[in-house]
C-alpha cells in the first residue's frame, strides 16, 4: 500500500523557500526509501500543502487533506503553526475514533509540545529547543572568553523558549557570565536590524544567542558585519535557505549553529543524498529529519505490519532506528526523538573536513563537536493519554 | 419676540484676509418672499452659506424666528425649520427622483436614525414625498435614479429636496439658472406655488424672475446690503443701476 | 476667407444619435452665433468639433481636416473652446488656472496676443483673486475666469458656450464688450447663447439649430424680421 | 554617545530609504489620486531587475538601466491597464493595483525562484565610510543617502519648474478641458506613473542589496509606506520627507529604548510587582512596542491634523 | 461605479426568495456531500455574513475600510475565550449563542473605534481604518495572554454533555449553526437596508454635503451604520472562532480585511447579495484554487484585475445584466455573438493556464519531473512541440478574441440602450 503523507507548510509567501527545501528533502528521500524498500512492501508518498504560514490556514488544510483520505501529517515551519496542529488532530482523533491521524513533527521545536501539551499522536523528530540549548550552553562554558551575552530572538514561542532557556542554562552552567540584554522582535518584519545592532554594540556582548531564522537571521547578521560587531553567534537556524547567501562572507568564523546534522560530519554520512540532491534540485539537503521520519516510519510500518496509525504509533513509541547522525530513538514518555547533536562553524571549503559548501558560496559548516545524545536529553513532563 | 422669520445683524465674514461680507443686516418677515440681486462675487451665495451653517460667521448674529443660530451645525439648523438649495445642482444622483425626497422628509417627521422602522410601511414619509413629486411635476420620472435626469428636472427636484422637509424659511441659490424662458417660467410657477406662507430667500441673476417673484428685493454688493425695497422702488435706484443692472431694462422680454 | 468649415457633422453619445448632419462655417474675424433651444445640440456641436464627442463628417480648421484628432491636438491648431459648466479647476488657484491656459510646447516663435497683464486688466477682480483657489470663486468669477483661462491659449477662433450664464446683468454687458474686442483684435468667435439681445447685438451673422441640424442661417438682421423661425425655433 | 550619535544615523538613512519609496508614492498620489498598492511591489522589481543586470554587466548600469526598466513597465502597466479603469473613479483604479502586487509578486517568484537571490553590494561601495569611536558606518548607507538626496532635489525641480503638477492636478477633476486646453493628458499620466514607478525602482535598486532581495520584501514594506506619505500629508513632498525622517528615526530609536511604565515606577522609587493590575500593559517597553509607533502616529495624525504634517488639502 | 443599473429582479413576493433561500440552506449539505464541501460550505456561509456586514460599509454607505477585520477578529477572540471560559467551567452558555458574543464585541469596538474612524470620509477615512487596522494587528503581538501571540487561541467547541445530540463537534451540526445564523444575519441586514438609516446612508454615500441640509448628522449617520456592521461582523467572526476552533492574530490584520474588500468587489457591491457571491468565489479561490495549483496567487491577481477592468460592478452585474437582457426577450440577439466570445475567451484562458502551469514547472518544479498531469492528458513541458502548440493556442485565442470583441460589444450595446429606451418609455 501506499503510505500517504500530507507535508502540511509554507509553499508560498515569505517563508515559501525553506517550505519547498524540505518538501524537496522529503519526496527526494521518499523516492530513495521506495527505492529500497524501507516499509517493505509499502511505499511512501509525501504530498505538498500550501498552509500560507499560518496556524488557522494550516487547519484548513487539515481539514482537506482528511477529507481526502490522508492519515499521516508533517509539519515543522513554525511551533506557533505546530501548536495549532497537535491541537486539531488531538481533537480530529477524539471526534472520529478509527480514523485517527499521526502526526510526524520534522522542525518545529517548542518544547511544550513534548511536555505540557505531548499528545500520544505526536512525534517529534527534531530535537527540542531546550536539548539544543543544552548541548549549546554545554559548548559555550568551555569558552572561557565569553563573558557577556546578548540574547535576541523573534517574538513568538519559540523565540521566547530560547530566551528562557538560554538564560537558566547559562545561569546553570556559567554563573560569571552576564546576560547584557535581551530582545524579541515581530518575526519577518523587521528590514534594518541596525538599530538592535547598536543596541547590542552599545552592551559590549562577546556573543549573540539567536533562534532567529530566514530572512530575520539574515539580516541581523549583515547589519552586524556593516556596524563592525565583533561578537559571535551561536544560532539555531545558521544553515536553513537563504541565510548562507545573505551572510556571505561576512560570517566566517562567526556564525555558529546547533542542530541534529552537518553535512560536513565525521563520515560524511548522506554524502551520496547531498550530492544526488543538489544534483537533482540545484539546492542543499540540510533537512535531516525528513530522513529520520522515513527511516523511522518504514521500520514501524514493518513492525505493526499495518500502516494503520493507531497502530503504526505503538510501533513508533520507543522505536531505536538508524539515521544520518547514528542511532537514534522515539522516547515513548513524550515521543521525543533522541539523538545526537553537532556544532558547527561557518568556514572556507577546504576539501578535507569542509567539503559542501552551502548555497554555492564556497564556504561551508565545518563540525566544531558531536554532542551525544545523552548529554542534550531533557527530562520530560508529559502525561500522556494513551488510547484505549 | 420679532415678528421676523430671519434677521441678520451686522453680518461679516473674513476668508483670510479678505472680508467678503462686510456688516450685512436684513430683516424677512414672515410669509414674504425676498430676492438677493448683486454683482458676482458680491457675496450673495456666502451670505446663504452663512446662513444654513456651512461657514461659521466672523461676527454679528443671525437670528432664526427671534433666535441666534450662529454656532449651529447645518443639520441642527434645518431641523429648527431652514431649508436651503444650492446654485450647483445638489443632489443624491444614485438614487431615484422618489428615495431623494423621501430621504429629504424622514427628519421632520420625527424618523431620525431609525434603523427599526420599515422604511415601506412609514405611510406619512411616502404621502409626503409623493404629494412633493406631484407639485414639483416629476410624477412621470418618479422612479428614474436621480443623475439621469435633464438639467431642468435636475434644477426641480433640487427644489423638492429643499421645500420636502416642509421648513417654513427656504433659501433658493440661483433656481432657475441654466433654465430655457419657459422652464424658467414654470419654476417661477413652482416656486410661487410651493411658498406660500412661507419666508421665501432666493438669489438671481434674471431679473424677469426676480421681478416676477419677490415682495422685496435686497441688494447686495460688496458683502453689504445696499438697499432693500419693493421691486419697483428698486428699479428705480440709481445706486443699484450703476451697481448691477447696468443699462439693461430691468425687466427685459425680447 | 472660411476659418471652421463644418459639413454634414453626425455627433453621437454612446448611441444616441444627436447631431443629423450640421453643416455650418466660420469665417476669420467674425463672431457668429448658434442661438436653439436647450437640448437641441448646441453644445453638442462645439464639442464634436472640440473631439470631445464622437463624430462623422467633416470638420475643417483653416483648411485641414480635424475631425478624428484628439482634442489637445485641435487645440494646437489654434481653437479654443470655453465650455458651458465652467469647468475652473478647483484646487488650484486662479492664476494657476490661467497658467494652464498656455499651451505647453508652444511652437509659434511670436509672442502671444495676450498676457496675464491683459487678462488682468480685463477683469480686475480677478487679480484681487489670482492667489484663491479658484473653487471658491463665486460663480459669476468663475465664468470670466474661464474666459480667460482660454483666451492665454492665444486661440485663432475661440468657441463659448454660454458664457453670460450667472452674470449679473452688468457683466453680460462687459462680456459682450470683450468679445467685440476679441474680434477686433482678429479673433473669431463662435457663441453659443441663451441670451438673443446679446447675441443679435454683437454677432455678424446668425445659426438656428433645432433637433440636431440647422434650420436657420443669416444676418441677425435677417432673423429679427423671420417672425417664423423665432416663433418654432426660438420660442420667444 | 557614541550609541545616540550612531543610532541617528542609522535613523536617517533608513528614514532616506523610506523618503525615497514613499517619494514615488507620493508623486503618484498626489498627482493622480491614484493609491498605488502596487508600489513596493515596484520596488521589489527594481532591485530583481538590478541582480539580473548586475551579474550581467555590473551595478552601475543595473544603477540606471533597472529603474529605466521599471518606469517603462509602469508606464505600461498605466497605458493598458490603469488607463481604462480610470473612468470608473479612485476606488477601483486602487483595487487594480492591489491585484497587480499579487501578480507582480507571483510573476517574480516565477522568474527568479522563492528563495533569495544573492545580490551582492558592489565591491567599490562595500566597507567603512568611517569610524565613529568604534563603530563603522557602511559606505553603502551613505551612498543610500545620496541617492536620496539627488532624488529629493530632482523631484523638486521637476515640480517646480514645469506644470506637470498642474495638468495632472486638473486633470483629475476636469480631464476634458485640460485637454481642450491643448495638454495631452494621457501621456502625462502615463509619464508620471511610470516616473513614480521608476523611483521605486531606483529605490530597489539601492534597498535591495543594503538589505535582501527577496519576494517577500514587497509586503514587508507595503504598509510603512502609506504611513510615511499620509503623516507628510498626501500630495507633499517636502512632508513625505520630513515623515520618513521622522518615522526612521522614531522606529530606531524606540528599539533602543527599553523603558516601560514599570522601570519608570522603579526609578521613582515605586515598584509595581508581576500581579499588580493591568502589568502587562505597563511592562511594556518602548523597544516593545516600536512597532505600533508608526500606525499610532499615523492614527493621531489623521485624528488631529487631517492634511498630514505639511499637507495641504484634506481627504 | 458605472451606470446604476435600475431593474428590479422578478418582482415575486418577497418570502419566495427567502424561503428558497432557507430550502437552499437546509438542502446544500445534500447536494455538495463529497469530502471537504461541508466545511467548504461553512466557511462560505461565515465570509458571506462578514462580506455582507463589509458591503453595509463599502456599497451602502461609500466608506471604503480598510480595517473591517478588526471587528470581526476582535468579535472571534471575545467568542473563543468565553467558549474556553466555558470549558472551564467559569461560564455557562448557551454554544449556539456564541456568534452573539462576537457580534457584542465586534460592535463594542465599533463603538469605540468608529467614533474616531467615522470622524472622516472619503480617504481620510480609509487611511484611518488601515492605520487602525495595524495598530490593532502590532498591539495582537503585544499581548499575548489575549491574543496568543503567534500561534493564536484554540479551543473546543464542544462543551458540556449534548443538548438534543448536538455536541457540535461533527461539522454538519457546525454547518447548520452557521445556516442558521446567515439566515438571521441576512434578514437583519437586508432589513437595515429598508430602514430609515439605511437609506439616509445612501445619501451619504451620493453627496454627504446635502445629507447634513435635510437634518441629518453625517457623522453620526456613518457612526451608527459602522456599529451596526460591526456587530454583524462580529457575529460572522464567532462563527469562525466555533468553526475553526483557533483565533490568530490575523483575524484582524490587514491582509483578512483586504480580502473581504477583494471578494466583496468581486462579487459586487452594486447589490445586496453582491458579497454572498464574492464569499462563493473567495472561498473556492483562497481555499480549492490553493489545491489544485501552485500558482493559484497568480490567478486571483489576474481574476481580480480583468474583474476591475471589465466588470467592475462585479459578478452580480454580469449576472444581473444577462438577467435583464433575458428577461426583455432579447438574449437571443446577443447569444451569437456571446457564445463565440466565450468560446475564444476560455480557449485564451485554457492556453494561459497551459503555459503557466507550463513556466510553473519549468521553473519552481523543475527537479520534479517534466511532466505534468492536465485537462487529463500528460504534458511534457520540456518539449518545445508543447511549448509551440500553446503558445498557437494563445495566440489564435487572443486574435479570435479581438475579432469577435467588436461584434459582441456592438450588439450588446444596442441590446442595452434598446432595453434603457423601452424602460424610460415605459416610466414616461
Ligand atoms: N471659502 C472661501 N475662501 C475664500 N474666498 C471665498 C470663499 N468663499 C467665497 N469666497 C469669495 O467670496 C466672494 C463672494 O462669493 P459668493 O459666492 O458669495 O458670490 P456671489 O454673490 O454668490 O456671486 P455669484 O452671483 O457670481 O454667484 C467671492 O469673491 C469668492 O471668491
Ligand atoms: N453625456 C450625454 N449623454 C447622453 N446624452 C446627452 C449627453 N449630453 C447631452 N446629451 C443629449 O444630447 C442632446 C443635445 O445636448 P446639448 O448639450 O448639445 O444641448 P444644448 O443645445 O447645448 O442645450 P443646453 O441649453 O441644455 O446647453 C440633449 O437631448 C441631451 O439630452
Ligand atoms: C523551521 C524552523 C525554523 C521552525 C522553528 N524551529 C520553530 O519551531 O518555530
Ligand atoms: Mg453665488
Ligand atoms: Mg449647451
Amino acid at each position: 500500500d501506499t503510505i500517504k503523507i500530507a507535508y502540511i507548510d509554507p509553499l508560498s509567501g515569505p517563508f515559501a523557500p525553506v517550505g519547498q527545501n524540505i518538501l524537496n528533502s522529503y519526496q527526494y528521500i521518499a523516492d530513495k526509501a521506495n527505492a529500497e524498500k524501507w516499509g517493505g512492501e509499502h511505499k511512501f508518498e509525501v504530498v505538498g500543502f500550501d498552509n500560507k504560514g499560518s496556524p488557522q490556514e494550516s487547519l484548513n488544510v487539515l481539514k482537506t487533506v482528511i477529507d481526502k483520505g490522508f492519515r499521516y501529517i508533517t509539519q515543522g515551519n513554525g511551533s506557533g503553526v505546530g501548536l495549532a496542529l497537535l491541537d486539531a488532530v488531538n481533537k480530529h482523533n477524539e471526534r472520529n475514533p478509527g480514523k485517527e491521524i499521526v502526526y510526524l513533527n520534522h522542525a518545529a521545536v517548542d518544547p511544550d509540545m513534548t511536555n505540557s501539551k505531548c499528545s500520544f499522536w505526536h512525534f517529534r523528530f527534531d530535537s527540542n529547543s531546550d536539548m539544543k540549548m543544552e548541548a549549546l550552553t554545554t559548548f559555550m562554558a568551555a569558552d572561557k572568553n565569553i563573558q557577556k551575552v546578548y540574547i535576541i530572538g523573534q517574538n513568538y514561542s519559540f523565540g521566547h523558549q530560547v530566551t528562557r532557556a538560554a538564560k537558566e542554562y547559562l545561569a546553570r552552567k556559567r554563573p560569571d557570565i552576564q546576560i547584557v540584554g535581551d530582545d524579541l522582535h515581530p518575526i519577518g518584519q523587521v528590514k534594518d536590524f541596525s538599530p538592535y545592532v547598536a543596541k547590542i554594540k552599545a552592551s559590549g556582548a562577546d556573543t549573540v544567542i539567536t533562534g532567529n531564522w530566514g530572512a530575520d537571521l539574515a539580516l541581523l547578521i549583515k547589519s552586524a558585519k556593516d556596524a563592525d560587531l565583533k561578537a559571535n553567534f551561536y544560532t539555531y537556524y545558521g544553515s536553513t535557505t537563504g541565510v548562507p547567501t545573505a551572510m556571505g562572507a561576512s560570517g566566517i568564523d562567526r556564525v555558529k549553529y546547533v542542530g541534529y546534522w552537518n553535512a560536513n560530519n565525521e563520515t560524511f554520512a548522506g554524502k551520496d543524498i547531498i550530492e544526488g540532491f543538489k544534483a537533482k534540485y540545484k539546492d542543499d539537503y540540510y533537512s535531516m529529519a525528513t530522513y529520520s521520519v522515513l527511516a523511522a516510519m518504514g521500520q514501524a510500518v514493518k513492525q505493526a505490519k499495518s500502516i494503520e496509525p493507531a497502530k503504526v504509533a505503538i510501533a513508533l513509541e520507543g522505536l531505536n532506528f538508524k539515521s544520518l547522525n547514528g542511532e537514534a530513538s522515539m522516547r515513548k514518555v513524550d515521543h521525543q526523538i533522541q539523538q545526537p547533536l553537532y556544532i558547527a562553524t561557518w568556514v572556507k571549503t577546504n576539501g578535507k573536513d569542509v567539503k559542501f559548501d552551502q548555497e554555492n558560496t564556497g564556504m561551508g559548516w565545518k563540525t566544531n563537536q558531536k554532542i551525544d545524545a545523552f548529554v542534550a536529553s531533557q527530562p520530560s513532563s508529559c502525561q500522556m493519554k494513551r488510547p484505549g | 419676540m420679532t415678528g421676523f422669520s430671519l434677521e441678520l445683524i451686522d453680518v461679516r465674514k473674513s476668508f483670510g484676509s479678505a472680508e467678503i461680507i462686510r456688516g450685512a443686516s436684513l430683516q424677512v418677515p414672515k410669509g414674504e418672499r425676498f430676492a438677493i440681486i448683486g454683482p458676482n462675487g458680491a457675496g450673495k451665495s456666502t451670505l446663504f452659506n452663512l446662513i444654513s451653517g456651512r461657514f461659521p460667521i466672523t461676527s454679528g448674529d443671525i437670528l432664526l424666528n427671534g433666535e441666534s443660530i450662529t454656532t449651529l451645525k447645518p443639520y441642527e439648523i434645518n431641523r429648527r425649520g431652514l431649508s436651503r438649495s444650492f446654485q450647483i445642482t445638489n443632489i443624491f444622483h444614485r438614487l431615484s427622483v422618489y428615495e431623494n425626497l423621501r430621504c429629504a422628509v424622514l427628519w421632520s417627521l420625527g424618523y431620525k436614525y431609525s434603523f427599526w422602522d420599515r422604511l415601506n410601511g412609514l405611510k406619512d414619509a411616502h404621502e409626503r414625498a409623493e404629494a412633493v413629486l406631484e407639485q414639483i411635476g416629476l410624477k412621470r420620472r418618479r422612479n428614474i435614479t436621480a443623475g439621469l435626469l435633464t438639467y431642468a428636472e435636475q434644477r426641480a427636484l433640487e427644489i423638492g429636496i429643499t421645500i420636502a422637509g416642509g421648513a417654513d424659511v427656504i433659501l433658493l441659490d440661483e433656481p432657475t439658472a441654466g433654465m430655457s424662458r419657459s422652464e424658467s417660467d414654470a419654476a417661477v410657477e413652482l416656486i410661487r406655488k410651493v411658498t406660500v406662507g412661507k419666508s421665501l430667500l432666493m438669489v438671481e441673476h434674471d431679473m424677469s424672475v426676480v421681478f416676477g417673484l419677490a415682495d422685496k428685493i435686497a441688494v447686495v454688493v460688496y458683502g453689504e446690503v445696499i438697499a432693500c425695497d419693493t421691486p419697483a422702488n428698486i428699479r428705480n435706484n440709481q445706486k443699484v443701476k450703476d451697481a448691477y443692472l447696468g443699462g439693461h431694462a430691468p425687466v427685459e422680454v425680447e | 476667407m472660411s476659418l471652421l468649415t463644418i459639413k454634414n457633422l453626425n455627433a453621437y453619445y454612446g448611441k444616441s444619435h444627436v447631431l443629423h448632419g450640421v453643416d455650418m462655417q466660420v469665417n476669420a474675424g467674425e463672431i457668429v452665433s448658434l442661438l436653439g433651444r436647450n437640448g437641441v445640440g448646441r453644445s453638442t456641436t462645439v464639442k464634436a468639433t472640440m473631439g470631445q464627442v464622437d463624430a462623422t463628417g467633416s470638420i475643417l480648421f483653416k483648411g485641414e481636416e480635424i475631425i478624428g484628432l484628439k482634442a489637445f491636438q485641435i487645440a494646437h491648431k489654434g481653437l479654443g473652446y470655453v465650455p458651458e459648466n465652467r469647468d475652473i479647476f478647483p484646487t488650484l488657484t486662479v492664476e494657476q488656472n490661467l497658467m494652464l491656459g498656455q499651451k505647453s510646447g508652444r511652437t509659434t516663435g511670436d509672442k502671444p496676443r495676450w498676457s496675464m497683464e491683459d487678462m488682468y486688466q480685463m477683469f480686475p477682480r480677478l487679480r484681487e483673486r489670482r492667489n484663491t483657489q479658484a473653487g471658491v470663486m463665486s460663480g459669476g468669477e468663475q465664468q470670466m475666469l474661464t474666459l480667460c483661462r482660454t483666451l492665454m491659449g492665444d486661440p485663432d477662433l475661440i468657441m463659448i458656450d454660454e458664457p453670460t450664464e450667472g452674470l449679473a446683468p452688468k457683466i453680460v454687458e462687459l462680456v459682450a464688450e470683450y468679445l467685440k474686442e476679441l474680434k477686433n483684435r482678429g479673433i473669431s468667435v463662435l457663441l453659443v447663447e441663451q441670451k438673443l439681445a446679446i447675441a443679435l447685438e454683437i454677432s455678424q451673422r446668425v445659426y438656428v439649430m433645432g433637433h440636431g441640424s440647422i434650420v436657420f442661417e443669416g444676418t441677425p438682421a435677417e432673423l429679427r424680421v423671420n417672425e417664423n423661425i423665432r416663433k418654432e425655433w426660438l420660442e420667444v | 554617545m557614541e550609541f545616540t550619535l550612531i543610532t541617528l544615523l542609522n535613523g536617517v538613512s533608513y528614514g532616506l530609504l523610506l523618503f525615497m519609496l514613499s517619494s514615488g508614492l507620493t508623486l503618484i498620489f498626489s498627482m493622480m489620486g491614484v493609491l498605488n498598492f502596487a508600489h513596493a511591489s515596484f520596488y521589489m522589481l527594481g532591485a530583481y531587475f538590478a541582480y539580473a543586470i548586475s551579474i550581467k554587466i555590473g551595478f552601475w548600469p543595473a544603477l540606471v538601466f533597472a529603474p529605466l526598466l521599471v518606469g517603462l513597465l509602469g508606464a505600461m502597466v498605466e497605458r493598458y491597464g490603469l488607463r481604462s479603469v480610470h473612468k470608473y473613479g479612485h476606488i477601483p483604479e486602487l483595487l487594480f493595483t492591489f491585484g497587480l502586487s499579487y501578480v507582480i509578486v507571483e510573476l517574480v517568484q516565477l522568474i527568479w525562484g522563492r528563495s533569495t537571490v544573492p545580490y551582492p553590494i558592489p565591491a567599490s561601495l562595500d566597507g567603512p565610510l568611517f569610524t565613529l569611536y568604534t563603530t563603522t558606518f557602511p559606505i553603502y548607507r551613505g551612498f543610500m543617502m545620496l541617492v536620496a538626496l539627488v532624488m529629493l532635489v530632482s523631484i523638486y525641480l521637476l515640480l517646480t519648474r514645469t506644470r506637470i503638477g498642474l495638468v495632472i492636478q486638473a486633470a483629475l477633476t476636469h480631464p476634458d478641458t485640460v485637454e481642450a486646453l491643448g495638454h495631452n493628458v494621457p501621456r502625462v499620466f502615463m509619464l508620471v506613473f511610470g516616473g513614480g514607478c521608476a523611483l521605486a525602482g531606483l529605490a530597489g535598486v539601492v534597498g535591495g542589496n543594503a538589505f535582501v532581495t527577496e519576494p517577500g520584501m514587497a509586503s514587508t514594506l507595503g504598509s510603512i509606506i502609506f504611513v510615511v506619505v499620509v503623516v507628510g500629508g498626501m500630495g507633499s513632498l517636502a512632508g513625505a520627507f520630513v515623515a520618513s525622517l521622522l518615522i526612521g528615526v522614531l522606529q530606531t530609536f524606540a528599539v533602543a529604548l527599553d523603558y516601560s511604565f514599570v522601570t519608570m515606577f522603579a526609578k521613582l522609587g515605586m515598584a509595581i510587582t508581576a500581579n499588580a493590575p493591568g502589568y502587562s500593559l505597563l511592562s511594556l517597553t518602548i523597544a516593545q512596542v516600536a512597532p505600533i509607533l508608526p500606525y499610532l502616529l499615523l492614527v493621531l495624525i489623521l485624528i488631529f491634523r487631517p492634511r498630514g504634517l505639511l499637507g495641504t488639502r484634506e481627504g | 461605479m458605472s451606470k446604476p443599473l435600475v431593474f428590479k429582479p422578478i418582482n415575486l413576493a418577497r418570502w419566495i426568495i427567502w424561503s428558497s433561500f432557507a430550502i437552499l440552506l437546509i438542502l446544500a449539505p445534500m447536494m455538495f456531500n463529497t469530502g471537504g464541501s461541508l466545511s467548504l460550505l461553512s466557511q462560505m456561509g461565515t465570509l458571506m455574513i462578514f462580506g455582507l456586514s463589509y458591503n453595509m460599509l463599502l456599497g451602502q454607505g461609500g466608506m471604503l475600510s480598510f480595517g473591517h477585520a478588526v471587528y470581526s477578529g476582535l468579535g472571534a477572540f471575545f467568542s473563543i475565550h468565553a467558549m474556553n471560559l466555558m470549558t472551564a467551567g467559569s461560564m455557562t452558555f448557551p454554544v449556539s449563542m456564541i456568534p452573539l458574543i462576537g457580534g457584542i464585541a465586534g460592535m463594542f469596538f465599533g463603538v469605540l473605534f468608529g467614533y474616531v474612524t467615522t470622524k472622516k470620509s472619503g480617504t481620510t477615512f480609509s487611511m484611518i481604518t488601515l492605520g487602525m487596522v495595524e495598530l490593532v494587528f502590532a498591539c495582537s503581538l503585544m499581548f499575548p495572554s489575549f491574543f496568543g501571540g503567534e500561534g493564536g487561541i484554540s479551543t473546543n467547541r464542544v462543551i458540556g454533555s449534548s443538548f438534543l445530540g448536538i455536541t457540535y463537534g461533527p461539522q454538519i451540526q457546525v454547518y447548520y449553526l452557521i445556516a442558521f445564523w446567515l439566515f438571521i444575519s441576512t434578514i437583519g441586514m437586508y432589513a437595515f437596508t429598508q430602514t430609515p438609516l439605511g437609506r439616509i446612508v445612501n445619501a451619504v454615500r451620493d453627496n454627504p454635503e446635502r445629507v447634513e441640509f435635510i437634518g441629518y448628522d453625517t457623522q453620526w449617520v456613518r457612526y451608527l451604520t459602522l456599529i451596526l456592521s460591526a456587530f454583524f461582523a462580529g457575529i460572522a467572526g464567532g462563527l469562525s472562532a466555533i468553526n475553526f476552533e483557533i483565533v490568530t492574530a490575523e483575524n484582524v490584520s490587514a491582509i483578512r480585511s483586504g480580502a473581504v474588500l477583494l471578494f466583496t468587489f468581486i462579487g459586487g457591491v452594486g447589490f445586496f447579495f453582491g458579497p454572498m457571491i464574492g464569499a462563493i468565489l473567495g472561498v473556492f479561490l483562497t481555499v480549492m484554487l490553493s489545491d489544485l495549483t501552485k500558482a493559484w496567487q497568480l490567478y486571483l491577481g489576474v481574476f481580480f484585475i480583468l474583474i476591475v477592468m471589465y466588470a467592475p460592478g462585479g459578478i452580480a452585474s454580469i449576472i444581473m445584466m444577462n438577467l435583464r437582457v433575458a428577461k426583455f426577450g432579447m438574449f437571443k440577439r446577443v447569444w451569437p455573438s456571446m457564445w463565440k466570445l466565450v468560446l475564444a475567451a476560455t480557449v485564451t484562458t485554457a492556453g494561459v493556464i497551459l503555459a503557466v502551469e507550463m513556466l510553473y514547472q519549468r521553473t519552481l518544479e523543475a527537479t520534479q519531473s517534466a511532466v505534468i498531469e492536465m485537462f487529463g492528458v500528460s504534458i511534457d513541458t520540456a518539449s518545445s512541440s508543447w511549448w509551440l502548440m500553446t503558445i498557437i493556442v494563445i495566440a489564435l485565442g487572443i486574435f479570435a478574441c479581438a475579432k469577435l470583441k467588436g461584434g459582441f460589444a456592438q450588439h450588446w450595446g444596442d441590446v442595452n440602450t434598446e432595453i434603457e429606451e423601452q424602460m424610460r418609455r415605459a416610466q414616461a
